[in-house]
């Protein structure tokens, strides 16, 4: 009944499965907004967050998610500025990634904040030196910047597409798209960067603390090429999850291992400015404190020495090494795993960069502090990830998001004439979609 | 530079807590809570979630019985003034100028009302001496007649913390003015909490008057942000470079050596004027 | 149709698009703004004049004097007088909470008639008049059943007008039964007659000691006037004076004390003695004062041969040398004093043997009646009425004995024991109780034997301000004014050195319909007539006050207190009077059993002490909620008290940090919750005073255990004292 | 943001901070606007361009 909507050449599941699928989706989002709304209207107090404490999960997922969505603005940088062309095959999808990252940061911010309504007064009473302004400036900079890059994709729309107006505008900013590439990828690396410099000036915490250059702590740093690094890896992760649950082939596996090998050696050049930056910190910033680095790894399970290894070795050279190395670059298997462990790694590197900062005492009479979150914590921050496979459910099947999928599925037998047959036709469409999915069933249920 | 609003020379207001004297009573934690609206709840055993401006903290040697010690340690806000004056924790991290260093009177303010309640102020300061407003505060009927004017109380989602009541401050400026005296006698401007406390332990002055009895006790060489050259006299993590505004002093070596971190083995005041670059 | 949609969709998104540009957005996300800058809910106190009004705190016995800050009618805060002679400004953390007391919903605001069963919070509001007179008829039908004894009343002390108002009531109804509450101040009394032969109280010039000995006292924890040893303390750090703590548990006073010694709980006086042996043994004793002005110097010899520092090794835990060094420093010292009464010292008036052996310490080395050292203050005088007519009803009740048997044969040194006839039942219980300014059914130890008892007396009246929990199980209240509200006289005692009357002035109007406590008196004795009516015949109290006060009232009203800055105790040199080391009803104390905490060792293993925190008030006013905010997580979590264990003990007891266990005493059982404390000796478990109300609201009741339900009461055998300092107790898995 | 609040101070932090927010938001808003009155422009033309 859709099929109008659906893009020409492509294969999509019938309506009720797609109609389920975003049932399952809204509920979990539904659950998310019911706590979100006690969290407005009821306070903060909804959470388990505490006066030690002030900084949690949803500032973990802030962080993750930026990092996570940081595909966007690396692979826009490759495809645009460096111009690699291949990654045009791939960009569209980073773009609503990012998009849906970012805008969910922004939602998880709203509602964070002691005061939502007042929440303007960071632009209005911005206080230039502070990283978080920083962060929202350019944080909102730049989902603009996103907004733009998604627009033309949802112009591309077979309806949208023929009105003039919007075939014009789409086809005008895909020209300029270089510029706002830059702009974001320049938006980026400060917005990436204050997220890093948000735990790195806390020179009242010696765990976060960092030395830098100028005003800019090294995590400043640190955070732009991780989120380089790693946003990639989300990125074709999520590609290929997609790929899994529509059963389809969507990306040649040349664009994927372009990119892939990228992220390699982004991650292990990250590695290791990363192990720089820690030995650093651990021989020379902290013990000038007045701590010894084991301090901070020494009183409970969860913040050990295993959080330390865990992110750089099994999530930082593990992923790396995996990734350079054709042979396990080209192994569809090894290759997940360590995109995987990509995005394990950046989220545990911005986990330990908020909550552990928050558990360590500083004080030496104080006390080690651990947390767990309210449910109402935990369904606002599932909240953006239903969001995300709603948009993404809605965008795949509305959108032409992967260029090659056509050619990579061909509906049989492929014509070009018997594609523009089928999306005329209507229920010879439907019909193959049937087809379908018996092979998307499984994953999509 | 901002303009100075005085010609005369910038005060630096700051506190000195005499810890062998304090005797861990709570009158100055109570004496704030009066003082400055400080809202309470039903339950306050939750130590992470309750409002308390001045905090005193109970620390302990770590011997075992009898050799056991144990010290109070009342912490309002320090008032930091940071690397370079103004340069706070706290103060150079909020995203929205609700909370700023004066420099005239060296005091961190709270603006309750531009506050949108991010709480990275709370992450920046090692002291804990920032509390987030989690409830509405609600006084039970009746006790809302008690209310200080003079303080506003805080509405729900924002930080608060101690002021060194700088309403208190201000009212003694305003009396100083309206007897056409510009400066304040020392005895002018005290806050609550050295009002109140009955073993006379808390100090409170400007620290760049000779004449204070915060400057004498501290002796605090202003050029390397006020370290106090008195030997028995220290300030809470001196080696964060922090450079707070309140002192502590004691004869006790333990205690002092409890105001700051230090590496296994290191002797306390080996670091102590080394900060990080 | 398709036309009509697209119309409708232009005009959709034109509107938005419209409004978006217009201002109005912009308008409402500021007027958003500024709604949560002036949230309805939150209050916003009015403004109005600042001015200060001062008065007397009368909250605790200490009598510091403060100044009220008020907004036009609004009184604000409550800080210290500075010019005050008791607290020179400083105030404790009770006195700073007054206000949420004047405030609080906690109030009584009407006379009450019980309509439900005891204790079941039903009421009838009724009028002062309706009160009265039936407080009134219930007391002249006890009197004419020819048993006015049976009629009594307990008052926290029976100093001031009021006291002695109550007094005189009770005196022209013929009843001899007026109870005071228990405190050290009791053994101190007794001491001082059984040494001195005289009736006067005990006052310390801690200012100017330089070596202070004290047996327990929680100097820092709220013991005599808190606010004035707070700043003694201060002085004594300035002045490097010593100060020794003899305590088994590491409280707030021991950690500042210069040198703190942990003996075995209970064993002040064997200490004490075995001091005193070594003074003596040594020659360390002021012979111009022992051989000057003391009697029965070789009696003390005799008594104290026994108590050799060895015994005391034994008894205390310390090595004999620790003893013997300490007494070598008290009496080498210039100005020493020792101190007795344990905690804050106002539960109980505890063992008069150790009482007195710490007030022979105090002899030995001449601290009595110099400077530094412990004084003989007169009672206040100022109270000069006439004696009232008594009819023959009243003659004869007051010839009978007092219920509790205080004054009179094993227990004269005694002037009121309410312990023993509220907690051990021992004598015959009053038909009718009055009840001021005291909450026996909470702050009495053994506090399920005090509940039961009380059920048994018919008629029970509280003139409590607040709804406490012996408020809560009266027949009749009638609620008096709060301090803040009325006028009155406060002579302090609370160990200090000089007189001094403070001046209770109202500084706000009464929020309710409450009353005065000495109009109470006036209007009762007015209601019952005859000879009663007669012995009060003052227009109202504050005439009787102005009278009573004659030659210090101009002072009093000027400055709030009058003060005897001058004051002295006679020197010895000057009088007769001579010092009683032994001989006596003095061997029979100081010869008395020691104090054994009740409870089978083999089945109770461990013992309970209770303990004072000077942020936990225990008497007769609860904790506000400021102040049950300032108690510590290592005290009170959630609704559970913490037990103070020390580590060793824990781990002998498999318990841990943190874990609820149940704590049973031979008198009781509680859940509390495990802190591991290095502060406590091993064996020894703490729990603190003030906690576990059932009364008053939500902000302090049923928060933890009230630790007097687990602690049962021990008569000491010389005076009667409830001399319990402890009980043996055991935990069990919940 | 503005330097008539109360608590202004100016120094560099401003100069480097505008700088770079209204440097990124004018191409930003420069881009669109070209975009936005190209695509006007083309379709007034009636023309469709290809991609």
């Amino acid at each position: 009944m859709d099929s109008a909507l659906i893009p020409e050449g492509v294969k999509r599941c019938p309506t009720w499965k797609f109609l389920l699928a975003l049932a399952i989706a809204g509920a979990v989002l539904l659950w998310g907004v019911v706590a979100m709304l006690m969290v407005w209207f009821k306070g903060l107090n909804q959470t388990n967050m505490n006066d030690y404490y002030g900084f949690a999960l949803w500032i973990w997922a802030d962080l993750a998610f930026i990092a996570l969505g940081g595909g966007a603005f690396f692979t826009g940088l490759l495809r645009y500025i460096f111009g690699i062309k291949e990654l045009k095959n791939i960009i569209n999808y980073a773009v609503l990634i990012g998009f849906i990252c970012y805008s969910s940061a922004l939602l998880i911010l709203a509602i964070d904040i002691g005061q939502p309504l007042r929440g303007w007064f960071i632009f209005w009473h911005a206080n230039v030196h502070s990283m978080l302004t920083e962060v929202a400036f350019c944080l909102s900079c730049y989902f603009a910047v996103l907004c733009i890059e998604y627009l033309p994709l949802v112009l591309e729309n077979r309806q949208l597409d023929k009105v003039p107006f919007f075939h014009n505008l789409s086809h005008n900013m895909h020209e300029t798209m270089a510029v706002f590439a830059a702009t974001g990828a320049f938006l980026s690396f400060f917005h990436q960067g204050s997220l890093g410099g948000v735990a790195g000036v806390l020179f009242g915490r010696p765990f976060a603390f960092r030395t830098g250059i100028n005003i800019w702590p090294w995590t400043f740093f640190l955070f732009t090429w991780s989120a380089a690094a790693y946003g990639p890896c989300f990125t074709l992760f999520i590609t290929w999850l997609t790929e899994k649950i529509t059963g389809k082939k969507l990306v040649k596996d040349n664009v994927v291992e372009l990119l892939a090998k990228i992220a390699g050696w982004m991650i292990i050049t990250y590695v290791v400015a990363k192990i720089i930056d820690t030995v650093y910190w651990a021989t020379v910033t902290a013990p000038s404190l007045g701590f010894k680095w084991t301090f901070f790894y020494s009183d409970n399970p969860l913040y050990g020495k295993w959080i330390l290894l865990t992110e750089i070795v099994l999530c930082g050279i593990v992923p790396g090494l995996l990734l350079i190395f054709g042979p396990t670059r080209r192994n569809p298997a090894a290759r997940v795993i360590a995109l995987l462990l990509g995005v394990l790694g950046v989220s545990l590197n911005r986990w330990v960069m908020v909550l552990q900062v928050m558990a360590v005492p500083v004080m030496s009479f104080d006390k080690w502090v651990l947390y767990y979150p309210s449910w109402q914590e935990v369904a606002t921050t599932l909240l953006p990830v239903a969001y995300g496979v709603i948009l993404i459910l809605i965008s795949y099947r509305y959108l032409p998001i992967f260029p090659q999928e056509p050619e990579l599925n061909p509906i049989a037998p492929y014509t070009p004439a018997n594609g523009a047959e089928a999306t005329a036709g209507g229920q010879a469409g439907d019909e193959s979609e049937t087809e379908a999915v018996g092979q998307a069933a499984p994953a999509g249920a | 530079m901002k303009q100075e609003q005085t010609q005369h020379r910038p005060k630096r207001y700051g506190m000195v807590i005499d810890l062998d004297k304090c005797t861990g009573c709570g009158s100055c934690m109570v004496a704030c809570m009066a003082e400055n609206n400080v809202s309470f709840k039903k339950d306050e055993s939750d130590k992470l979630l309750s409002i308390t401006w001045m905090r005193v903290y109970k620390i302990t040697n770590g011997k075992p019985f009898p050799d056991t010690d144990i010290c109070y340690i009342p912490r309002p806000c320090q008032h930091c003034a940071g690397q370079h004056e103004g340069h706070s924790p706290c103060v150079s991290v909020c995203p929205a100028t609700a909370t700023d260093y004066s420099r005239e009177t060296g005091i961190v303010s709270q603006i309750y009302t531009r506050c949108f309640g991010c709480r990275y102020c709370m992450a920046a300061c090692p002291y804990h001496a920032r509390y987030f407003n989690w409830w509405d505060p609600v006084w039970p009927d009746g006790m809302e007649k008690y209310l200080n004017p003079d303080v506003s109380p805080r509405m729900r989602g924002v930080v608060e913390k101690c002021s060194f009541c700088f309403q208190r401050y201000q009212a003694a400026k305003n009396k100083a003015y309206l007897e056409g005296r510009r400066e304040l006698e020392e005895d002018e401007y005290q806050t609550a909490c050295t009002q109140a406390c009955p073993a006379g332990a808390i100090v409170f002055g400007d620290l760049n008057n000779p004449d204070h009895l915060v400057h004498k006790m501290v002796d605090p060489d202003l050029k390397h942000g006020g370290r106090p050259r008195n030997p028995e006299v220290f300030r809470l993590l001196e080696r964060l470079g922090t450079n707070p505004k309140v002192y502590y002093k004691s004869g006790r070596q333990w205690v002092r050596k409890a105001g700051d971190n230090y590496l296994p083995g290191e002797k306390p005041g080996a670091d102590m004027h080394k900060s990080h670059s | 149709m398709k036309v009509d949609r697209r119309s409708f969709l232009s005009l959709l998104i034109g509107g938005a698009a419209g409004t978006a540009l217009s201002p109005l957005p912009w308008k409402l996300t500021d007027d958003l703004s500024i709604w949560t800058q002036n949230w309805p809910w939150t209050p916003v106190p009015p403004r109005g004049e600042s001015y200060y009004e001062t008065t007397t705190c009368t909250l605790c016995p200490g009598g510091c004097g403060i100044k009220v800050r008020k907004i036009d009618q609004r009184c604000v805060k409550i800080e210290g007088a500075d010019e005050h002679p008791v607290n020179k400004g400083g105030v404790c953390i009770l006195g700073l909470s007054g206000l949420q007391l004047l405030y609080g919903p906690t109030r009584i605001r009407t006379p009450l008639k019980r309509v439900g069963k005891r204790g079941e919070g039903k009421w009838e509001p009724v009028s002062w008049d309706q009160a009265l007179t039936r407080l009134a008829d219930k007391l002249k039908e006890v009197r004419a059943q020819g048993a006015p004894e049976k009629a009594a009343c307990l008052l926290d002390s029976s100093r001031g007008t009021v006291g002695h108002l109550f007094r005189r009531l009770m005196t022209v109804y013929g009843s001899p039964n007026f109870f005071t509450m228990p405190s050290v101040e009791d053994a101190y009394r007794a001491a001082l007659k059984l040494t001195q032969g005289i009736e006067a109280r005990v006052g310390f010039d801690l200012e100017n000691a330089d070596f202070v000995l004290s047996f327990g006292c929680g100097l820092l924890d709220g013991w005599g006037s808190p606010v004035r040893v707070f700043k003694a303390n201060s002085t004594w750090k300035e002045n490097h004076a010593t100060v020794v703590q003899i305590e088994p548990r590491l409280s707030n006073t021991a950690a500042k004390a210069d040198h703190w010694l942990a003996i075995k709980p209970g064993s002040e006086a064997e200490l004490a003695l075995a001091m005193a042996n070594v003074i003596v043994g040594r020659n360390l004793y002021r012979s111009e004062f022992v051989d000057g002005f003391c009697e029965n110097f070789q009696g003390l010899k005799r008594i104290l041969a026994l108590h050799t520092p060895e015994a005391a090794a034994a008894a205390t835990g310390l090595a004999p040398e620790v003893v013997v060094k300490w007494a070598v420093e008290f009496a080498r010292a210039s100005r020493p004093v020792a101190l007795y009464g344990r905690g804050q010292g106002r539960t109980a008036a505890g063992s008069l043997r150790q009482c007195m052996a710490v007030m022979l310490l105090n002899a030995l080395v001449g601290a009595v009646n110099r400077a530094g050292g412990m004084w003989t203050v007169p009672d206040y005088d100022y109270i000069g009425w006439e004696e009232p007519e008594l009819d023959e009803v009243a003659r004869a009740g007051l010839e009978r004995p007092r219920a509790d048997g205080a004054g009179s044969g094993k227990y004269t040194p005694a002037s009121s024991l309410v312990q023993r006839l509220l907690g051990s039942g021992a004598g015959q219980l009053p038909e009718v109780l009055m009840v001021a300014r005291c909450n026996p059914l909470y702050s009495l130890p053994e506090n399920g034997a005090v509940k039961d008892n009380f059920d048994k007396i018919p008629f029970v009246v509280s003139f409590s301000s607040f709804m406490d929990e012996t408020a809560a199980n009266a027949d009749l209240v009638l609620p008096e004014h709060v301090y803040l509200e009325r006028l009155e006289d406060v002579p302090v005692t609370a160990g200090l050195s000089c007189p001094v009357i403070g001046l209770c002035q109202p500084v706000t109007e009464p929020r309710w319909d409450t009353r005065s406590l000495g109009d109470v008196v006036i209007a009762l004795a007015r209601k019952i007539g005859d000879s009663a009516a007669a012995a009060f015949q003052w227009d109202d109290y504050e005439a009787c006050l102005k009278e009573t006060l004659e030659d210090k009232w101009d002072t009093l009203e000027e400055r709030g207190f009058w003060y005897d800055a001058e004051f002295r105790p006679p020197a010895w040199e000057d009088g007769e009077g001579k010092f009683r080391l032994a001989g006596g009803k003095l061997d029979e104390v100081l010869q008395a059993d020691e104090i054994v905490p009740a409870g089978d060792p083999a089945k109770f293993p461990l013992i309970l002490v209770p303990y004072d925190s000077i942020r936990l008030a225990h008497d007769y006013i609860g904790d506000p909620p400021f102040m049950i905010k300032a108690v510590g997580d290592d005290v009170l979590k959630g609704k559970d008290v913490c037990v103070q264990i020390n580590p060793a003990t824990a781990r002998k007891f498999a318990v841990s940090e943190g874990s609820i266990v149940q704590l049973i005493t031979p008198v009781g059982k509680a859940r509390v919750r495990v802190h591991l404390d290095e502060a406590v000796m091993p064996g020894v478990l703490y729990v603190p005073r003030g906690l576990g109300h059932t009364a008053y609201d939500a902000y302090l009741a049923g928060k933890g255990i009230n630790v007097n339900a687990l602690i049962g009461s021990l008569e000491d055998p010389a005076s009667g004292f409830d001399a319990a300092w402890g009980i043996r107790a055991k935990l069990a898995k919940v | 943001m503005f330097p008539f609040c109360f608590e202004w101070v100016w120094d560099m932090g401003h100069l480097v901070f505008h700088g770079g927010l209204w440097y990124a938001l004018s191409i930003i808003g420069m881009g669109m606007t070209y975009c936005i009155i190209k695509a006007v422009i083309d379709t007034r033309r009636g023309g469709s361009s290809h991609h």
